[in-house]
């Protein structure tokens, strides 16, 4: 570690619980807003993950979303809009034993902060992202946002938005994230389980969260959570497992060459073993791709779950180990050596002339 | 090597050598050399290298010259020299540039090779300076560099005549090592160094026999009537070394790292002329150096904030139009209370402007360039050397106040050299830290009644959890708060704060008359150029006093008393008059701006001409 | 809805109304709705929404209250008013943020459904203010308005409970409408028109009756003793309709285009308080005008260069941290010289500051927050109705001198509304605009010899073309120059340039004498208190005077002799002095200032206070 | 066009030759860089592709190869940096007659600009791009930029640079860019038809320009451009062709489900009917990731060529529909109409009081 940071307390202490993950901050979201369950299923799942709270740390940019550091008993860093990333960069690459966790929103961190969630994916930090996705800015009241469906009636756009939206686990997917995730705020047990994957990855994770704003963009994606349509319009991922969704298990998806299609799995044509499998461990990515181009394709269920997830050396790590080696091969230099390296002279007592 | 026999000998304080080229060919290099050469020998120092922004400016070109200043003298000197006394030019484009700057009688060493027909119509010349009457008033000495050179190597037969004719700058250097009797050893040394690269060797030798026989040529030819000696200069006694103001600044802060026991991290973007900072940073991993190169300054300004959180010292560099960039992080980090650096390298704007020239036009910028009341101290550079003293004193306050600090060198500095006496290890200060570990009754915000600053509790501190934003915080518990008074208390606070940090500040030294009719006074890179002209003003009998601040904020307390006991004083300014609109604001006090924007330093004797205009 | 029998009326001039409650509930519609009613029956009024950062703050907190505030008056009023006369409070925290502003013997409704146990501790009341003495110094209505809504809504059996009780705002509305003889139609109207959308008709006819059952209480139950007439107030003649600052802004420059001929080009990014000027000229696609929600405020700023250069009128707003972004790219539009408007409706800082609150510290970040000498015109808007005038200006003076110029507005003006007294459309000048077309001796930066401007040449005319950019630029030609003297005389043009626009500035008009005592200096949002604070002190029989500026940068040029006709100047301004900066600089007056750093604008009162002190 | 701009000159011109697109500016790049050979070439190609000089404009940011607008004798701005999409969407909104070209480094384009191309690409403005990548920081003196590769030594890298690089076409493929191509600066016929090809495509297209920094990168792209190696190191793509390559057209590549191979096709294994063909519309973007992860793949040749070209909306022609339509269906309103929308009222000249 490079920081002389004061040492956890020593006694065993007792297990956490969600109460311990609960700030004493008001919460401050519209009542019914889909950021609640989210903030509660992390409240619960820290604990199982057994982390010290102490160790975490929460960095936001600006938005709704970007208010949740706030409510987690845990260090937080309520940041600037859409660099929540840049921030988490120079965190772990200093202080890399830290879990550094980056909550952000589909304006922040798609708008005005897409760079940033591009190169934090190439550099492979490990840190884990969680971008709320409600295609729609909820801070500012209600204009599109990036995810937003052309079309989109908003106050920016009260004629419809006619700018076509980013798909952010293909982005990230092209900025090499080693870890790729999808999630729904109504489903809070599979919630769980994405939150625990993705901080068992080691590496930048970005975990995407449907979430509801219920003011500015209610019901964005209560077809995948409704009762009645969930089941036909939602496909769980499971590695190694073939591509099987229906309320009755009755459709799949298999691949036409670079295609994939929805077949029926009960009219004869197809059966289990024509369809595609599930590989979390896609090298290139092209299969994450073809997962996460589901949502453009029309009668494709919405893929949940972990699209990606490879091993990938993280940039704290090699700077770690870089470090190392300099001080191990030149060791490490008194601050009068180091002042003298280089052409050095001296001006003697009383100088010649 | 030394040569026995000598032509008359004449000796000289004070000499200032230009060398002048199309940009690419080494010219920079024949500089560097020639006063590290002198350096070595005992000689005080300043260069001023100047080069365009383009990496190889077109050949031939006025707007593609390169050149490198050096004065060298046995006193002690504050600035690269006003006139050239010796200038080498390597072309007619070269001549026109630096012709300017020579002193009447000046020695001129030109490379007839470079007089083609073409260059003379690139340099916008209609009749060859060297054969009509315009090099008159200058000693000229007329030698076909290209030629000499080629035959000097054609020993090495594996060298194309391109590759051989490219060693001329050494030839040159040679030549000119004669002139002033400066031994040859160490150029030798750093050529041996600097060519031994895979597919470089074979370039070793014939650098050095260009050099060594421009030596001999010289002397042989007997080609200047005299040579010259400029004696080492009474430099107080120590070891030094040649540094430029940004190697002053990196060591100044790995100083700071040292001696506050903080890993330094560094986060930056590459920008001129402020890029070297993150070059040499980045070579000291060993000295658990942590170097990022971000996407951008936006991201660097967010990568220094996560780092001084999780207890760093954390520093970004960047120049005018990349500080422009960090400004709304940089609130961020007020906000958030924060100590770290922030270095500004400052260039010619607006805008890109002139990138690789230098201005002292962002002092508004680092003041008042944010949104909001955004207050943080700022301070200032003046020499290469001082650059060492102010990054280490910006990293002891940041870190003292919990504040963000603006360190503001230029161009000039940045790349400028002069000796550095190398400071005692030992008996710099320690700077102090003090991470928050007491879980009782801690708050984020719950100030030192003596700094002000809120406490520093690093993340994994068990029991210290707490957040910090960019929303307004409850005086105190650091929760948001929008109430008003609050909000009022706050900017006091974060105002105040920044106010105390004039505590830190030792009296500002008058050099000259306590009080009287005249005081220069002076910030950044235009300390060596007051100070030549107020000694040469005093020397004529004139009095003038004055005086160099390093801290723009806060001001000095005891600056209004000095500035209201002078009949009249004089601010010049690479600018339009930035400071003297905060002096004349705070104390009401007539202060006369003296302006250049020509992306170069003032002259002392431009100095000199304004005073006595006000006498 | 009239209803003849009235129980005593008394006459008032003036009245304040403050509406508070949770935030989402409605508050700030009923506020704009007894304003526009007020406004249609002819008052002259002020109107000040107050609202947390939050979408919808928690219900009960005190940091989760919104309130709206308005004046109304048959008078000429200029400001929202220091002390509230009637206060609707629908709940604890609605009232305890709100009542240290009512004065004694005030009118207080109170919703005594709100007072429950839980929100009374929300509220951090140890006991219930309305059982304890704590009210008696006001005159308490206790009305459960939430039963009551619910019981004239009960034929709506198609809502449920809480979309009934949703109600409760225009049934209190109802009650102060009543209590004012306001007339219901023209909220009737209202209430019709917003719910005419997908699966919100069913809101309109219980709307429609909560509105009227509330009218009809106030007047059946006898509830207050008296109701109150406030006549239309004497406005100078002519077609009026009610404005905020932002909808300001975009009237000027939507006239600003038709006036000029060029198409209006807007590239945002939403920020509070300036979202509104993206949304509203959204709207205006029929009148040819182009907005692009960007993906930053950098982006945006971008296009808008881009855009100007094309040859559209070309603006972008932000405030305080989506300026600060701008900056860098903004420099480039000084340097290139291009027209264009740059609206910062500012708010709290530093960083996120109090995003919903009002301030004015970005003044030195106008001025001086790029890197580089990079100056431009900075006007400043004063009322919602100034604000249509400044745009228009704005826009006149950046097509005039082909210069980037930064138009202040903040959040009071942005959102707070007054009657706005049409103008005559074709009484508007005429903003000429020459597109350089003459090939002959075209040079991309030859000057016009009186503004200083450069020709605007649009690309797509045959000959011209050209090539611009952020490296400093040849005088005349516009090639890339890096001549020293030449940077010195574009450095100056520049400033120049924005140095004439003084010329444009009519006489700065002292209200008061001429000379005296005490000036009160204002610019900005200021307006309205320190007139109203002058114009109390005059009655009172003190002599002052007062004057307000528009232009900040360059100041009138009669500004230094006014501030030296007078003993003091006082300049009241949100923020820790930074106009005060810059006069005190330029003219060398001890110009004091009057700071307020608390998110919302000056009461008269405190501007009275102050002159009194210095008196 | 919304601008009214003055008229072209009536009389039919001359056509156009490459010293009409030559500005009177020395340019003033080093000696041998590559991109003296892409502005030859672009001076070559536009008299070809017939515009006229004055509807043509460069916009770049900074950076070396940002100087290019100086040297074309059309109109130009030398923006800042990164920066050039964003000047570019704005005028191209305002200004659809023109013809815009954005001329952009790896740095300029990937590092501080990468959000900027992103979004320039998801609208879909009709602009040509040109990215010249050296895999170097040109201007400022040789720094590593996104897209050098791990390990790169540089005044800021000593050690090596430890990020791992961009793959500029996956991520303009994740943008959804309607329009991706690669050329070389050594190529100079095939760069011809490649900014032919880009500047016939409506919509965003991004043509990658390899280019060599013959100072502070030199020979970076030699493999794909000496004589030696080029044949197998490079694959020229063609729509609707078995993706072959080699000195003797001797090998080919093939699709083993999603993974593309390298085969040989002398050794009788497979033949050009197994190969994988182009298809250059590829409405999902899969088939152009696949080829794009090429240069990811050891042994792969690197293609050049176009990889996408569909049919998307311009965001431009959209915005220009918009505003028709809305002045159709609710006429241009005179001023003073506008100013007196809302409710207004009157105050008479004496009023009652
Ligand atoms: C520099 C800057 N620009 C703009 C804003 C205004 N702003 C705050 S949040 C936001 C967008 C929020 O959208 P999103 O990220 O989707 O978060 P949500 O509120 O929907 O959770 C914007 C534009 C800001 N705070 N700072
Ligand atoms: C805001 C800002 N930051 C940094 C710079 C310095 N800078 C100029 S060009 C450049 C990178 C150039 O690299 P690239 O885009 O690859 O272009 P090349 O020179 O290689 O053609 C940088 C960092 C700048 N001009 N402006
Ligand atoms: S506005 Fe939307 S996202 Fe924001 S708190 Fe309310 S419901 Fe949630
Ligand atoms: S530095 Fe490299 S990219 Fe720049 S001009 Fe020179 S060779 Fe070309
Ligand atoms: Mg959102
Ligand atoms: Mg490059």
């Amino acid at each position: 570690m490079a920081i002389d940071a004061p040492p956890a307390a020593a006694e065993a202490a007792p297990p956490l619980t969600r109460a311990d993950f609960e700030s004493d901050q008001i919460v401050r979201w519209c009542p019914g807003c889909g950021d609640y369950a989210i903030l509660a299923q992390m409240q619960r799942t820290l604990p199982e993950i057994g982390v010290a709270a102490h160790n975490v740390v929460f960095i936001s940019g600006i938005g709704c979303s970007s208010r949740f550091p706030y409510y987690m008993d845990t260090y937080g860093i309520h940041s600037v809009h859409g660099r929540a990333p840049a921030l988490a960069t120079g965190l772990k690459a200093s202080r890399p034993d830290l879990d550094v966790w980056v909550v952000t929103g589909d304006g922040d961190a798609l708008s005005i902060g897409g760079n940033h969630l591009l190169h934090i994916c190439r550099r492979n930090v490990d840190v884990n992202i969680l971008l709320f996705n409600n295609q729609i800015y909820g801070l500012t009241k209600g204009q599109y946002s990036p995810t937003s469906p052309i079309g989109t009636k908003s106050y920016s756009t009260p004629t419809g938005s006619i700018d076509a939206p980013f798909n952010p686990l293909r982005i990230a997917i092209a900025a090499n994230a080693s870890f790729i995730a999808r999630a729904i705020d109504r489903d809070l047990k599979h919630l769980s389980e994405m939150i625990k994957r993705a901080h068992a990855h080691r590496g930048t994770a970005l975990l995407e969260i449907y979430q509801d704003c219920i003011v500015f963009n209610k019901g964005a994606f209560a077809p995948l959570s409704d009762k009645a349509s969930k089941e036909d319009r939602v496909i769980y991922l499971h590695h190694g497992e073939p591509m099987i969704f229906g309320k009755t298990r009755d459709k799949g998806i298999r691949l036409d060459g670079l295609q994939p299609r929805v077949v029926s799995l009960t009219d004869g044509a197809y059966g289990t073993a024509d369809l595609l499998v599930h590989d979390e461990d896609d090298e290139h990515g092209t299969l994450a791709d073809i997962i996460a181009s589901f949502q453009e394709r029309e009668d494709f269920p919405r893929p949940l779950g972990v699209v990606r997830d490879v091993e990938r050396v993280c940039y704290e790590d090699v700077l770690e180990q870089r470090v190392a080696d300099a001080v191990e091969e030149r060791g490490e230099p008194s601050l009068q050596e180091l002042f003298e390296t280089g052409d050095t002279w001296e001006v003697p007592e009383h100088p010649a002339s | 090597m030394t040569i026995a026999t000598r032509k008359p000998v004449e000796e000289r304080t004070d000499v200032v050598i230009r060398f002048a080229d199309d940009s690419g060919t080494g010219m920079q290099v024949s500089g560097d050399q020639f006063a590290s050469a002198s350096a070595l020998f005992g000689n005080d120092l300043s260069t001023l290298p100047d080069f365009p922004a383009e990496i190889r400016a077109p050949a031939g070109t006025l707007a593609g010259i390169s050149s490198f200043q050096v004065r060298f003298s046995s006193e002690d000197i504050h600035t690269p020299g006003d006139d050239v006394d010796v200038l080498v030019a390597m072309n007619p484009a070269a001549l026109k540039v630096s012709l300017p700057l020579v002193r009447a009688n000046g020695i001129i060493l030109v490379n007839t090779a470079g007089f083609s027909a073409k260059n003379l119509r690139l340099a916008d010349y209609d009749t060859n300076p060297l054969d009509d009457s315009s090099l008159d008033r200058y000693q000229v000495f007329k030698v076909d560099l290209v030629e000499l050179t080629k035959s000097a190597l054609k020993e090495f037969t594996d060298l194309s005549a391109r590759e051989a004719e490219r060693a001329k700058n050494m030839f040159a250097l040679g030549m000119v090592f004669w002139l002033f009797h400066r031994p040859l050893e160490h150029t030798i040394e750093w050529i041996s160094a600097y060519f031994n690269r895979p597919g470089r060797e074979k370039f070793i030798e014939p650098n050095i026999a260009a050099l060594k026989s421009g030596y001999v040529y010289a002397e042989a030819t007997e080609l200047f009537a005299t040579s010259y000696e400029v004696k080492p200069a009474p430099l107080r006694p120590g070891t030094y070394r040649n540094i430029n103001g940004n190697s002053g600044l990196v060591m100044g802060l790995i100083a700071a790292s040292k001696k506050s026991g903080l890993p330094l991290f560094f986060a930056g973007y590459p920008i001129t002329p402020a890029s070297q900072i993150l070059h040499e940073l980045s070579q000291y991993r060993h000295c658990r150096v942590r170097t990022v190169q971000c996407e951008d300054e936006i991201a660097a300004m967010g990568a220094t904030i996560g780092a001084a959180y999780g207890g760093s010292l954390s520093v970004t560099a960047s120049s005018g139009p990349g500080i422009a960039l960090k400004q709304e992080a940089l609130s961020l980090a007020i906000s958030m209370e924060l100590p770290l650096v922030v270095c500004n390298v400052q260039r010619g704007g607006p805008s890109t402007g002139l990138p690789t020239k230098t201005e002292q036009s962002d002092l508004f910028q680092a003041i008042c360039g944010r949104h909001g009341e955004s207050p943080l101290p700022v301070l200032a550079t003046s020499r290469p050397g001082d650059c060492f003293d102010v990054a280490f004193m910006a990293a002891r306050i940041a870190i003292k106040y919990m504040t963000p600090v603006i360190v503001l060198s230029d161009g000039y500095l940045g790349n400028g050299t002069e000796p550095w006496r190398i400071p005692e290890a030992d008996e710099l200060d320690a700077i102090p830290v003090k991470f928050h570990t007491e879980v009782e009754g801690f708050e984020a915000f719950r100030r030192d009644p003596e700094t002000l600053a809120r406490p520093w509790a690093l993340p994994g501190t068990p029991g210290l959890e707490h957040r910090v934003g960019g929303l307004e915080k409850a005086d105190g518990s650091g929760n948001v708060s929008y109430d008003p008074i609050n909000h009022e208390v706050m900017t006091h606070h974060r105002a105040d704060k920044v106010a105390r940090v004039a505590t830190e500040i030792p009296p500002t030294e008058v050099h000259g008359p306590d009080e009287g009719d005249v005081l220069i006074l002076g910030w950044g890179g235009t300390y060596g150029s007051i100070r030549a002209a107020a000694e040469r003003l005093s020397a004529a009998g004139h009095t003038v006093s004055r005086a160099h601040i390093r801290w723009l904020n806060p001001l000095p307390s005891d600056l209004e008393d000095i500035l209201k006991r002078f009949k009249r004083v004089l601010l010049p300014e690479l600018n339009l008059g930035q400071l003297s609109t905060f002096l004349r604001s705070r104390y009401l006090v007539d202060v006369q701006s003296l302006n250049k924007m020509q992306g170069k330093p003032f002259t002392s004797g431009e100095i000199e001409d304004a005073v006595r205009n006000l006498l």
